[in-house]
Protein backbone atom coordinates (compact mmCIF):
# COMPACT_ATOMS: atom_id res chain seq x y z
CA UNK A 1 0.00 0.00 0.00
CA UNK A 2 1.93 3.19 -1.18
CA UNK A 3 0.49 6.67 -1.55
CA UNK A 4 2.78 9.43 -2.90
CA UNK A 5 2.75 13.20 -3.72
CA UNK A 6 4.76 14.43 -6.62
CA UNK A 7 6.24 17.81 -7.51
CA UNK A 8 7.30 16.82 -11.20
CA UNK A 9 6.83 14.69 -13.91
CA UNK A 10 5.52 11.29 -14.26
CA UNK A 11 5.72 8.14 -16.23
CA UNK A 12 2.93 5.89 -14.79
CA UNK A 13 3.58 2.99 -16.82
CA UNK A 14 6.82 2.91 -15.54
CA UNK A 15 5.74 3.67 -11.47
CA UNK A 16 3.30 0.58 -12.07
CA UNK A 17 6.53 -1.29 -13.43
CA UNK A 18 8.80 -0.17 -10.60
CA UNK A 19 6.10 -0.66 -8.02
CA UNK A 20 5.21 -4.45 -8.74
CA UNK A 21 9.06 -4.83 -9.46
CA UNK A 22 9.46 -3.83 -5.50
CA UNK A 23 6.68 -5.08 -4.12
CA UNK A 24 6.82 -7.99 -1.82
CA UNK A 25 3.71 -10.05 -3.40
CA UNK A 26 5.01 -13.42 -4.51
CA UNK A 27 4.63 -13.55 -8.60
CA UNK A 28 1.94 -15.71 -8.96
CA UNK A 29 -0.39 -14.45 -6.13
CA UNK A 30 -2.54 -11.78 -7.82
CA UNK A 31 -4.16 -11.96 -11.16
CA UNK A 32 -5.57 -9.32 -11.48
CA UNK A 33 -4.66 -5.59 -11.52
CA UNK A 34 -6.47 -2.93 -12.20
CA UNK A 35 -5.36 0.91 -12.84
CA UNK A 36 -6.03 4.18 -13.88
CA UNK A 37 -4.56 7.20 -15.20
CA UNK A 38 -6.18 11.14 -14.86
CA UNK A 39 -4.22 13.07 -17.59
CA UNK A 40 -4.44 16.57 -18.21
CA UNK A 41 -7.20 17.41 -20.59
CA UNK A 42 -6.18 20.91 -23.10
CA UNK A 43 -10.01 21.70 -22.60
CA UNK A 44 -12.52 22.39 -19.64
CA UNK A 45 -16.00 23.92 -19.38
CA UNK A 46 -15.42 24.57 -23.35
CA UNK A 47 -12.20 26.65 -22.69
CA UNK A 48 -8.59 25.82 -24.22
CA UNK A 49 -6.39 25.37 -21.09
CA UNK A 50 -2.70 26.32 -21.62
CA UNK A 51 -1.39 25.00 -18.20
CA UNK A 52 -2.67 24.60 -14.54
CA UNK A 53 -0.92 24.43 -11.50
CA UNK A 54 -2.09 21.89 -8.42
CA UNK A 55 -1.88 22.70 -5.24
CA UNK A 56 -2.68 20.51 -2.42
CA UNK A 57 -2.77 20.20 1.41
CA UNK A 58 0.72 18.68 2.48
CA UNK A 59 -0.10 16.43 5.52
CA UNK A 60 -3.82 16.30 5.12
CA UNK A 61 -3.33 14.66 1.65
CA UNK A 62 -1.28 11.98 2.46
CA UNK A 63 -3.37 11.24 5.76
CA UNK A 64 -6.49 11.04 3.85
CA UNK A 65 -4.87 8.76 0.74
CA UNK A 66 -3.72 6.52 3.19
CA UNK A 67 -7.28 6.67 4.80
CA UNK A 68 -9.23 5.18 1.66
CA UNK A 69 -6.30 2.80 1.05
CA UNK A 70 -7.00 1.59 4.09
CA UNK A 71 -10.53 1.42 3.54
CA UNK A 72 -10.62 -0.07 0.18
CA UNK A 73 -8.24 -2.92 2.02
CA UNK A 74 -10.89 -3.59 4.38
CA UNK A 75 -14.13 -3.46 2.07
CA UNK A 76 -12.60 -5.43 -0.94
CA UNK A 77 -10.25 -8.49 -0.91
CA UNK A 78 -7.28 -6.69 -2.30
CA UNK A 79 -3.67 -7.55 -2.21
CA UNK A 80 -2.03 -4.10 -2.83
CA UNK A 81 -2.89 -0.88 -3.81
CA UNK A 82 -0.72 2.49 -5.23
CA UNK A 83 -1.92 5.96 -5.53
CA UNK A 84 0.36 8.53 -7.01
CA UNK A 85 -0.61 12.31 -7.84
CA UNK A 86 1.03 14.88 -8.94
CA UNK A 87 1.19 18.86 -7.77
CA UNK A 88 3.02 21.65 -8.81
CA UNK A 89 2.65 23.39 -12.64
CA UNK A 90 1.08 20.56 -15.25
CA UNK A 91 1.16 20.59 -19.43
CA UNK A 92 -1.86 19.41 -21.07
CA UNK A 93 -1.39 15.60 -21.90
CA UNK A 94 0.30 15.03 -18.52
CA UNK A 95 -0.76 12.60 -16.26
CA UNK A 96 -1.72 13.85 -13.19
CA UNK A 97 -3.18 10.23 -11.17
CA UNK A 98 -2.07 7.06 -11.29
CA UNK A 99 -4.46 4.91 -8.73
CA UNK A 100 -3.82 0.79 -8.81
CA UNK A 101 -5.34 -2.01 -7.07
CA UNK A 102 -3.49 -5.45 -7.05
CA UNK A 103 -5.92 -8.47 -6.82
CA UNK A 104 -6.70 -12.29 -6.83
CA UNK A 105 -10.05 -11.22 -8.63
CA UNK A 106 -11.02 -8.91 -11.36
CA UNK A 107 -13.93 -7.89 -9.75
CA UNK A 108 -12.63 -6.66 -6.61
CA UNK A 109 -9.93 -4.70 -8.41
CA UNK A 110 -12.04 -3.03 -10.50
CA UNK A 111 -14.06 -1.95 -8.05
CA UNK A 112 -11.83 -0.94 -5.55
CA UNK A 113 -9.38 1.17 -8.26
CA UNK A 114 -12.78 3.05 -9.14
CA UNK A 115 -14.15 3.44 -5.20
CA UNK A 116 -10.27 5.14 -4.93
CA UNK A 117 -10.42 7.27 -7.86
CA UNK A 118 -13.97 8.69 -6.64
CA UNK A 119 -12.96 9.03 -3.28
CA UNK A 120 -9.98 10.88 -4.13
CA UNK A 121 -11.81 13.37 -6.18
CA UNK A 122 -14.53 13.88 -3.96
CA UNK A 123 -12.42 14.70 -0.77
CA UNK A 124 -8.72 14.59 -1.37
CA UNK A 125 -6.99 18.15 -1.01
CA UNK A 126 -5.64 19.40 -4.09
CA UNK A 127 -6.85 21.96 -6.40
CA UNK A 128 -6.44 22.76 -9.49
CA UNK A 129 -5.71 26.52 -11.18
CA UNK A 130 -6.18 26.92 -14.76
CA UNK A 131 -4.22 29.41 -17.14
CA UNK A 132 -6.58 30.22 -19.52
CA UNK A 133 -5.67 32.51 -22.69
CA UNK A 134 -6.12 35.76 -20.78
CA UNK A 135 -6.35 34.90 -17.20
CA UNK A 136 -5.80 32.06 -15.07
CA UNK A 137 -8.94 30.71 -12.31
CA UNK A 138 -9.48 27.99 -9.97
CA UNK A 139 -11.69 25.07 -11.13
CA UNK A 140 -14.78 25.33 -9.12
CA UNK A 141 -15.93 21.89 -8.90
CA UNK A 142 -14.90 18.45 -9.89
CA UNK A 143 -17.17 16.53 -12.33
CA UNK A 144 -19.59 14.11 -11.42
CA UNK A 145 -18.59 10.61 -12.19
CA UNK A 146 -21.99 9.86 -14.06
CA UNK A 147 -21.71 7.18 -16.57
CA UNK A 148 -21.90 8.07 -20.14
CA UNK A 149 -23.81 4.80 -21.29
CA UNK A 150 -25.57 5.05 -23.89
CA UNK A 151 -24.04 8.31 -24.61
CA UNK A 152 -22.37 9.46 -27.87
CA UNK B 1 -0.52 38.50 38.42
CA UNK B 2 -1.65 36.16 36.53
CA UNK B 3 0.66 34.37 33.53
CA UNK B 4 -1.21 32.91 30.87
CA UNK B 5 0.85 30.63 28.32
CA UNK B 6 -1.27 29.72 25.45
CA UNK B 7 0.13 28.18 22.18
CA UNK B 8 -2.02 29.64 19.17
CA UNK B 9 -4.65 28.36 17.22
CA UNK B 10 -2.76 28.11 13.50
CA UNK B 11 -5.24 29.02 10.62
CA UNK B 12 -4.53 27.76 6.87
CA UNK B 13 -5.60 29.06 3.64
CA UNK B 14 -6.12 27.07 0.14
CA UNK B 15 -6.53 28.28 -3.13
CA UNK B 16 -9.20 30.43 -3.62
CA UNK B 17 -9.74 31.03 -0.06
CA UNK B 18 -6.23 32.02 0.53
CA UNK B 19 -6.60 34.35 -2.54
CA UNK B 20 -9.52 36.26 -1.16
CA UNK B 21 -7.57 36.55 2.66
CA UNK B 22 -4.50 37.47 0.72
CA UNK B 23 -2.35 35.74 2.95
CA UNK B 24 -1.84 31.75 3.46
CA UNK B 25 -2.13 31.73 7.22
CA UNK B 26 -2.44 33.25 10.33
CA UNK B 27 -1.45 32.12 13.69
CA UNK B 28 -4.59 33.27 16.69
CA UNK B 29 -4.86 33.64 20.27
CA UNK B 30 -7.47 30.73 20.65
CA UNK B 31 -8.66 33.14 23.63
CA UNK B 32 -12.49 33.04 23.46
CA UNK B 33 -12.74 31.13 20.65
CA UNK B 34 -14.98 27.90 21.01
CA UNK B 35 -15.74 26.38 17.82
CA UNK B 36 -14.02 26.67 13.91
CA UNK B 37 -17.43 28.94 13.03
CA UNK B 38 -15.57 31.28 15.80
CA UNK B 39 -12.05 31.48 14.15
CA UNK B 40 -13.93 32.11 11.13
CA UNK B 41 -15.58 35.26 12.67
CA UNK B 42 -12.16 36.16 14.25
CA UNK B 43 -9.82 35.84 10.98
CA UNK B 44 -12.49 37.29 8.29
CA UNK B 45 -14.91 39.77 10.48
CA UNK B 46 -17.76 39.95 9.07
CA UNK B 47 -17.17 38.38 5.62
CA UNK B 48 -19.58 35.16 5.94
CA UNK B 49 -17.79 31.68 5.11
CA UNK B 50 -18.77 30.55 1.29
CA UNK B 51 -21.23 27.78 1.81
CA UNK B 52 -18.74 25.30 -0.42
CA UNK B 53 -15.81 25.96 1.68
CA UNK B 54 -14.81 22.72 3.90
CA UNK B 55 -12.92 22.92 7.09
CA UNK B 56 -10.66 20.64 8.25
CA UNK B 57 -9.34 20.36 12.30
CA UNK B 58 -6.10 18.73 12.61
CA UNK B 59 -5.93 17.36 9.30
CA UNK B 60 -9.61 15.95 9.22
CA UNK B 61 -12.79 17.62 7.94
CA UNK B 62 -14.95 18.60 10.33
CA UNK B 63 -17.76 20.72 10.81
CA UNK B 64 -17.95 24.52 11.63
CA UNK B 65 -19.34 23.53 15.14
CA UNK B 66 -16.04 21.92 16.09
CA UNK B 67 -14.52 22.46 19.17
CA UNK B 68 -10.95 24.16 19.16
CA UNK B 69 -8.67 24.48 21.65
CA UNK B 70 -4.89 25.75 21.54
CA UNK B 71 -2.37 24.02 19.11
CA UNK B 72 -5.17 22.80 16.83
CA UNK B 73 -4.53 23.36 13.32
CA UNK B 74 -7.47 24.66 11.29
CA UNK B 75 -7.71 24.83 7.28
CA UNK B 76 -10.33 26.30 5.02
CA UNK B 77 -11.02 24.47 1.88
CA UNK B 78 -13.00 25.62 -0.75
CA UNK B 79 -14.41 22.67 -3.08
CA UNK B 80 -11.54 20.06 -4.47
CA UNK B 81 -10.40 19.55 -7.94
CA UNK B 82 -7.64 16.81 -7.48
CA UNK B 83 -7.93 13.80 -9.55
CA UNK B 84 -8.17 13.71 -13.41
CA UNK B 85 -10.39 16.05 -15.13
CA UNK B 86 -12.36 13.35 -16.80
CA UNK B 87 -15.59 13.60 -15.42
CA UNK C 1 -8.39 0.38 -31.53
CA UNK C 2 -5.85 -2.69 -31.56
CA UNK C 3 -6.35 -6.51 -30.91
CA UNK C 4 -3.45 -8.58 -31.07
CA UNK C 5 -2.51 -12.52 -30.30
CA UNK C 6 0.93 -12.65 -28.64
CA UNK C 7 2.87 -15.41 -29.07
CA UNK C 8 5.50 -14.83 -26.05
CA UNK C 9 6.13 -13.05 -23.46
CA UNK C 10 4.59 -9.28 -22.79
CA UNK C 11 5.13 -6.53 -20.54
CA UNK C 12 1.99 -4.75 -20.34
CA UNK C 13 3.16 -1.12 -19.11
CA UNK C 14 5.63 -1.23 -22.07
CA UNK C 15 2.77 -2.34 -23.99
CA UNK C 16 0.35 0.78 -22.85
CA UNK C 17 3.51 3.56 -23.36
CA UNK C 18 4.00 2.28 -26.79
CA UNK C 19 0.15 1.81 -27.61
CA UNK C 20 0.18 5.50 -26.52
CA UNK C 21 2.60 6.89 -28.03
CA UNK C 22 1.77 5.58 -31.57
CA UNK C 23 -1.68 6.43 -30.88
CA UNK C 24 -2.90 9.29 -33.33
CA UNK C 25 -4.89 10.81 -29.83
CA UNK C 26 -3.87 14.70 -29.80
CA UNK C 27 -2.08 14.94 -26.16
CA UNK C 28 -4.73 16.69 -24.71
CA UNK C 29 -7.82 15.06 -25.77
CA UNK C 30 -8.35 12.01 -23.56
CA UNK C 31 -8.48 12.56 -19.70
CA UNK C 32 -8.88 8.89 -18.75
CA UNK C 33 -7.02 5.62 -18.88
CA UNK C 34 -8.22 2.91 -18.16
CA UNK C 35 -6.58 -0.38 -17.68
CA UNK C 36 -6.75 -4.16 -16.67
CA UNK C 37 -4.01 -6.50 -16.59
CA UNK C 38 -4.58 -10.60 -15.71
CA UNK C 39 -1.54 -12.38 -15.09
CA UNK C 40 -1.39 -15.96 -14.82
CA UNK C 41 -1.85 -17.36 -10.80
CA UNK C 42 0.19 -20.13 -9.46
CA UNK C 43 -2.65 -21.97 -7.72
CA UNK C 44 -6.13 -22.88 -9.18
CA UNK C 45 -8.92 -24.69 -8.08
CA UNK C 46 -6.78 -26.11 -4.74
CA UNK C 47 -4.11 -27.50 -6.80
CA UNK C 48 -0.44 -25.73 -7.47
CA UNK C 49 0.04 -24.93 -10.76
CA UNK C 50 3.43 -25.36 -12.78
CA UNK C 51 3.09 -24.02 -16.13
CA UNK C 52 -0.13 -23.50 -18.76
CA UNK C 53 -0.61 -23.42 -22.18
CA UNK C 54 -2.91 -21.41 -23.97
CA UNK C 55 -4.32 -22.17 -27.57
CA UNK C 56 -6.68 -20.34 -29.38
CA UNK C 57 -8.92 -20.23 -32.47
CA UNK C 58 -6.77 -18.04 -35.09
CA UNK C 59 -9.05 -16.12 -37.07
CA UNK C 60 -11.99 -16.05 -35.24
CA UNK C 61 -10.16 -14.85 -32.02
CA UNK C 62 -9.23 -11.39 -33.68
CA UNK C 63 -12.19 -11.21 -35.60
CA UNK C 64 -14.16 -11.95 -31.99
CA UNK C 65 -12.19 -9.29 -30.33
CA UNK C 66 -12.78 -6.95 -32.77
CA UNK C 67 -16.55 -7.01 -32.67
CA UNK C 68 -16.40 -6.89 -29.03
CA UNK C 69 -14.16 -3.45 -29.31
CA UNK C 70 -16.47 -2.22 -32.09
CA UNK C 71 -19.15 -2.54 -29.66
CA UNK C 72 -17.74 -1.00 -26.60
CA UNK C 73 -16.88 1.96 -28.88
CA UNK C 74 -20.39 1.83 -29.91
CA UNK C 75 -22.49 1.94 -25.71
CA UNK C 76 -19.72 3.76 -24.35
CA UNK C 77 -18.26 7.75 -25.48
CA UNK C 78 -14.64 6.63 -25.90
CA UNK C 79 -11.46 7.67 -27.88
CA UNK C 80 -9.54 4.27 -28.19
CA UNK C 81 -8.71 0.82 -26.76
CA UNK C 82 -6.27 -2.04 -26.61
CA UNK C 83 -6.81 -5.60 -26.17
CA UNK C 84 -3.35 -7.88 -26.23
CA UNK C 85 -4.09 -11.76 -24.98
CA UNK C 86 -0.94 -13.85 -24.60
CA UNK C 87 -1.01 -17.80 -26.41
CA UNK C 88 1.65 -20.82 -26.24
CA UNK C 89 3.35 -21.51 -22.80
CA UNK C 90 3.32 -19.24 -19.77
CA UNK C 91 4.44 -19.17 -16.53
CA UNK C 92 2.86 -18.44 -12.92
CA UNK C 93 3.18 -14.44 -12.26
CA UNK C 94 3.31 -13.98 -16.56
CA UNK C 95 1.03 -11.64 -17.54
CA UNK C 96 -2.26 -13.13 -20.18
CA UNK C 97 -4.35 -10.24 -20.82
CA UNK C 98 -4.00 -6.90 -21.28
CA UNK C 99 -7.29 -4.47 -22.10
CA UNK C 100 -7.11 -0.69 -21.62
CA UNK C 101 -9.21 2.12 -22.70
CA UNK C 102 -8.54 5.83 -23.44
CA UNK C 103 -11.62 8.35 -22.86
CA UNK C 104 -12.49 12.08 -22.10
CA UNK C 105 -14.43 10.37 -18.98
CA UNK C 106 -13.62 8.12 -16.18
CA UNK C 107 -17.10 6.36 -16.21
CA UNK C 108 -17.18 5.66 -19.79
CA UNK C 109 -13.06 4.44 -19.25
CA UNK C 110 -14.05 2.36 -16.40
CA UNK C 111 -17.15 0.32 -17.63
CA UNK C 112 -16.03 -0.17 -21.43
CA UNK C 113 -12.79 -1.68 -19.93
CA UNK C 114 -14.74 -3.77 -17.46
CA UNK C 115 -17.15 -4.97 -20.18
CA UNK C 116 -13.89 -5.84 -22.51
CA UNK C 117 -12.82 -8.40 -20.17
CA UNK C 118 -16.08 -9.91 -19.36
CA UNK C 119 -16.78 -10.39 -23.15
CA UNK C 120 -13.18 -11.59 -23.85
CA UNK C 121 -13.48 -14.20 -20.40
CA UNK C 122 -16.94 -15.62 -21.65
CA UNK C 123 -16.74 -16.13 -25.70
CA UNK C 124 -13.35 -15.00 -26.48
CA UNK C 125 -12.26 -19.03 -28.50
CA UNK C 126 -8.95 -19.50 -25.77
CA UNK C 127 -8.25 -22.85 -23.55
CA UNK C 128 -5.79 -22.92 -20.81
CA UNK C 129 -4.38 -26.63 -20.31
CA UNK C 130 -2.38 -26.63 -17.20
CA UNK C 131 0.30 -28.67 -16.12
CA UNK C 132 -0.21 -29.84 -12.41
CA UNK C 133 2.45 -31.99 -10.05
CA UNK C 134 1.58 -34.92 -12.06
CA UNK C 135 -0.33 -35.02 -15.26
CA UNK C 136 -1.81 -31.69 -17.03
CA UNK C 137 -5.56 -30.97 -17.66
CA UNK C 138 -7.86 -28.36 -19.46
CA UNK C 139 -9.78 -25.67 -17.59
CA UNK C 140 -13.08 -26.86 -17.68
CA UNK C 141 -14.67 -23.36 -16.57
CA UNK C 142 -14.25 -19.29 -16.29
CA UNK C 143 -14.68 -17.82 -13.40
CA UNK C 144 -17.60 -15.74 -12.53
CA UNK C 145 -17.18 -12.05 -12.22
CA UNK C 146 -18.77 -12.07 -8.73
CA UNK C 147 -18.21 -8.88 -6.04
CA UNK C 148 -16.54 -9.67 -3.42
CA UNK C 149 -17.14 -6.56 -1.83
CA UNK C 150 -17.71 -7.20 1.75
CA UNK C 151 -15.59 -10.40 1.42
CA UNK C 152 -12.07 -11.03 3.31
CA UNK D 1 -22.93 -39.14 -66.65
CA UNK D 2 -23.10 -36.53 -63.97
CA UNK D 3 -19.74 -34.51 -62.80
CA UNK D 4 -20.54 -33.38 -59.28
CA UNK D 5 -18.04 -30.58 -57.85
CA UNK D 6 -17.71 -30.04 -54.39
CA UNK D 7 -15.90 -28.17 -51.76
CA UNK D 8 -15.79 -29.69 -48.46
CA UNK D 9 -16.67 -28.73 -45.31
CA UNK D 10 -13.84 -28.03 -42.76
CA UNK D 11 -14.11 -29.24 -39.41
CA UNK D 12 -12.29 -28.07 -36.28
CA UNK D 13 -11.88 -29.22 -32.58
CA UNK D 14 -10.31 -27.61 -30.12
CA UNK D 15 -8.89 -27.93 -26.51
CA UNK D 16 -10.48 -30.95 -24.65
CA UNK D 17 -12.66 -31.62 -27.78
CA UNK D 18 -9.74 -32.45 -30.30
CA UNK D 19 -8.11 -34.74 -27.51
CA UNK D 20 -11.31 -36.57 -27.57
CA UNK D 21 -11.34 -36.75 -31.30
CA UNK D 22 -7.90 -37.86 -31.35
CA UNK D 23 -6.91 -34.98 -34.36
CA UNK D 24 -7.33 -31.15 -34.92
CA UNK D 25 -9.37 -31.55 -37.99
CA UNK D 26 -11.35 -33.18 -40.62
CA UNK D 27 -12.54 -32.64 -44.29
CA UNK D 28 -16.19 -33.93 -44.93
CA UNK D 29 -18.33 -33.56 -47.75
CA UNK D 30 -21.56 -31.81 -47.19
CA UNK D 31 -23.62 -34.65 -49.26
CA UNK D 32 -26.32 -34.94 -46.68
CA UNK D 33 -25.60 -32.75 -44.37
CA UNK D 34 -28.08 -29.97 -43.93
CA UNK D 35 -27.39 -28.67 -40.23
CA UNK D 36 -24.01 -28.54 -37.86
CA UNK D 37 -25.55 -30.84 -35.75
CA UNK D 38 -25.91 -33.31 -38.97
CA UNK D 39 -21.95 -32.45 -38.87
CA UNK D 40 -21.16 -33.43 -35.56
CA UNK D 41 -22.91 -36.89 -36.24
CA UNK D 42 -21.14 -37.65 -39.47
CA UNK D 43 -17.82 -36.84 -37.42
CA UNK D 44 -18.10 -38.19 -34.11
CA UNK D 45 -20.80 -41.05 -34.89
CA UNK D 46 -23.12 -42.24 -31.96
CA UNK D 47 -20.90 -39.78 -29.72
CA UNK D 48 -23.49 -37.23 -28.04
CA UNK D 49 -21.83 -33.57 -28.48
CA UNK D 50 -21.47 -32.84 -24.53
CA UNK D 51 -23.74 -30.02 -23.32
CA UNK D 52 -20.82 -27.42 -22.92
CA UNK D 53 -19.60 -27.84 -26.05
CA UNK D 54 -20.24 -24.54 -28.43
CA UNK D 55 -20.28 -24.21 -32.41
CA UNK D 56 -18.99 -21.69 -34.31
CA UNK D 57 -20.20 -21.44 -37.95
CA UNK D 58 -17.38 -19.57 -40.16
CA UNK D 59 -15.86 -18.14 -37.36
CA UNK D 60 -19.30 -16.58 -36.11
CA UNK D 61 -20.89 -18.51 -32.94
CA UNK D 62 -23.70 -20.46 -34.22
CA UNK D 63 -26.32 -23.42 -33.06
CA UNK D 64 -26.54 -26.90 -33.84
CA UNK D 65 -29.40 -26.16 -36.11
CA UNK D 66 -27.55 -23.20 -38.33
CA UNK D 67 -27.47 -24.91 -41.84
CA UNK D 68 -24.22 -25.78 -43.29
CA UNK D 69 -22.81 -25.51 -47.52
CA UNK D 70 -20.09 -26.37 -49.13
CA UNK D 71 -16.53 -24.60 -48.02
CA UNK D 72 -17.90 -23.64 -44.27
CA UNK D 73 -15.65 -24.09 -41.72
CA UNK D 74 -17.47 -25.53 -38.77
CA UNK D 75 -15.54 -25.61 -35.26
CA UNK D 76 -16.49 -27.36 -31.78
CA UNK D 77 -15.39 -25.32 -29.12
CA UNK D 78 -14.96 -26.50 -25.82
CA UNK D 79 -15.95 -23.84 -22.78
CA UNK D 80 -13.67 -21.31 -22.97
CA UNK D 81 -10.77 -20.45 -20.17
CA UNK D 82 -9.37 -17.17 -22.02
CA UNK D 83 -8.44 -13.97 -19.92
CA UNK D 84 -7.09 -14.07 -16.93
CA UNK D 85 -7.47 -16.73 -13.78
CA UNK D 86 -8.78 -13.81 -11.31
CA UNK D 87 -12.30 -14.70 -10.86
Amino acid sequence: MRVEVRHGEFNPWEELQRHQQASLLPNGRHGAIASFVGTMRDFNEGDSVQAMVLEHYPGMTEKYLGEISAEAKKRWDILDTLILHRVGELQPGDPIVLVAVWSAHRAAAFEACRYLIEELKSRAPFWKKESLQEHSRWVQHNTPAASNRGGR
Amino acid sequence: MILKLTVPIHVKYFAGIRDRMGRADDDIDADGLKTVADVWARVAGDEPLPRTVRVAVNLEYADLKHQVKDGDEIAFLPPVTGGCDAG
